[in-house]
């Protein structure tokens, strides 16, 4: 049996380059590929003869790996899926009192089941390349009117996406030395976050009662984060602990931006914006 | 002075984006909600007639003058703009992520049965996708969404203008003429692999 | 197939700078100069009737489409909304501060390694950034954060709702080792997602 599929067009490339190029273009995945041999054999998708198409699905993969082709893991996890599928049918169903209900279930089902919703996601593809597309059909003044060049926008608004605040950060990471850097996760977010809240609480406040701080922090995640944030604060110096006697509450003073001694000042500014 | 429809017109000329009828009223603020858009729908309708060069498309939930589709031969040799190209593997993704959002990675790659990390990076990059958040699930994934340049891309007036599933299969089907007969398949959940 | 004058329409309502005949004939090679000439005289009569919000004006020899001046208050209005758009600068420095807070700006400079005064400025005017206290050592520097508005501005709901750098990299990983290694194809169970 041989295997007719968009890689046999290729056996015979003409130049280097074509080769190159069907690793991508030949089949999305296996589900593309099994799709493929369901549809050259005319069978049945609810009914699929496993063991023919197993059989040239890993013809396939032979053909692939002849090209010195690299095979994604994704189409062998598929193979040893089908092979896996063809075994069980294979086998003869358990005696009657220790059937199970997968055991009843077609082994094929969960396969056809996928096979099925991956089809209606790539004729949902299809409808949508076929649409009017701009920059291909259809074209727009992308581009900032001359008759509106030369007035200045008093009030802009922000546009900017997540993604590109995360690839801006991968950039400076890529220039900084790795052992200067450690992965922040979201730990140390949420105690950045924790810092944040609890210097909005402490502000305009003399002093704030070490418990209560703790009020919203449900879990005990939530409280160690607190807790971490109050020491990150003490140890910026941006509070101190106090207790007014022995087993008295023990109470957080903001120490920043005192208004007498420690009001960010003109200077300040001028320092870091010089 | 001019009409209403004149500076209507004038704004979506000047507009590099689409705008939408708030913008438009925040714009045209010593005017009624009502004119603004009644000037829309005669705009709409003038552009709609005959074959002019330009027509006023609603695209994600605004409106955009749009050179004619019909043109585009033509258009392509001012070689101006970057032709949007998607391979399949960017189209199948898109089509899951338009119509399954929000959804995650994993998501993703359990429906198309490949790894899709680097399409996803690839989309994200032409802005077609947005990052929403984060899954409140153990490893808090992150989830994906399309984005507003996605539909004015695929020239969508908004998700909802997205033809259904069903729809899109009984097109192919009429395309293919292969009836195919409809079985029920019971669950086909494809959430519950976390 | 549309007329010649849908398409010169086309051509001018595309174009970012006038077009000369000439280069209407060099774009539009299967037709006759004269055919070309017409169709955008034409144009000038239809253009040229009533107050349309596009006009078709002649300048640098030249065609162009713009916007009625008479207009002109208005979509200056349209610009006053701009939407803002980050330098590179900029999302580095909101990016490293984002991630590293409590920062200063020592800090910040340290990590970009270039002076980023001028850039923390523009980003406390935006109201992206909050100055947090000082810190304790000498020379008692200021310690910059995200403020609400950022989390605003970019739908998060708290810091640790942002994406961590790994969760991206992630995406990316796969391109680097896009040779996969051989996997033992028996006993790979891979569908036991209950």
């Amino acid at each position: 049996m041989t295997v007719a599929s968009p890689a046999d067009i290729i056996l015979f490339p003409d130049s280097y380059q074509t080769v190159y190029t069907i690793r991508t273009e030949a089949f999305e995945g296996p589900f593309d590929l099994l799709l493929h041999l369901i549809k050259k054999n005319e069978v049945d998708i609810y009914n699929i003869p496993i063991a023919a198409i197993t059989r040239q699905y890993l013809d396939y993969l032979d053909v692939m790996q002849e090209l010195n082709l690299d095979i994604a893991g994704d189409f062998l996890v598929m193979a040893s899926t089908l092979i896996q599928i063809k075994s069980r049918m294979l086998l003869p169903l358990p005696p009657d009192e220790e059937i199970g209900e997968e055991d009843l279930e077609d082994p094929r089902a969960e396969l056809v089941r996928r096979l099925l919703e991956y089809q209606k996601y790539r004729e949902a593809a299809v409808s949508l390349a076929q649409r009017e597309l701009l920059g291909r059909d259809t074209f727009v003044r992308d581009f900032a009117a001359p008759e509106l060049a030369e007035i200045e926008p008093e009030q802009e608004r922000l546009e900017v996406e997540l993604f590109e605040l995360i690839e801006a950060f991968r950039r400076v990471l890529a220039t900084v030395p790795e052992q200067t850097f450690h992965e922040v996760g979201a730990e140390g977010l949420s105690i950045a976050d924790r810092i944040n809240e609890l210097l909005l609480l402490l502000q305009g406040t003399d002093a704030a009662v070490f418990e209560n701080l703790f009020i919203g922090s449900a879990t005990r995640e939530q409280v160690i984060i607190t807790f971490l944030a109050i020491l990150e604060l003490c140890r910026l110096n941006m509070v101190r602990l106090a207790q007014a006697r022995s087993f008295g509450s023990i109470l957080v003073i903001p120490t920043f931006l005192d208004a007498a001694a420690e009001a960010v000042t003109e200077e300040d500014l001028d320092r870091d914006f010089a | 002075m001019t009409s209403l429809k004149s500076v209507v017109e004038s704004l979506l000329f000047v507009a590099d984006t689409p705008l939408t009828l708030d913008r438009l009223c925040s714009i045209l603020e010593e005017h009624d909600r009502r004119d603004i858009s009644a000037a829309v729908a005669e705009l709409l309708a003038e552009y709609g007639e005959g074959t002019r060069g330009i027509y006023l498309a609603e695209v994600a939930g605004g409106w955009q003058l749009r050179s004619r589709p019909e043109n585009a031969d033509y258009l392509r040799r001012l070689n101006r703009s970057r032709p949007y190209r998607f391979s399949n593997s960017s189209l199948e993704t898109l089509a899951i992520i338009a119509y399954r959002q929000p959804i995650t990675r994993a998501e993703v790659e359990y429906l198309r049965g490949v790894d899709s990390g680097g399409v996803l990076k690839t989309l994200l990059e032409k802005k077609m996708l947005r990052i929403l958040g984060k899954k409140d699930i153990p490893g808090r994934p992150l989830i994906y969404g399309t984005s507003r340049e996605f539909l004015e891309s695929f020239n969508l007036k908004d998700l909802a203008s997205l033809p259904t599933l069903k729809e899109v299969q009984e097109l192919t089907a009429r395309d293919l003429l292969e009836q195919q007969e409809e079985l029920p398949l019971p669950g086909l959940n494809v959430n519950s692999t976390e």
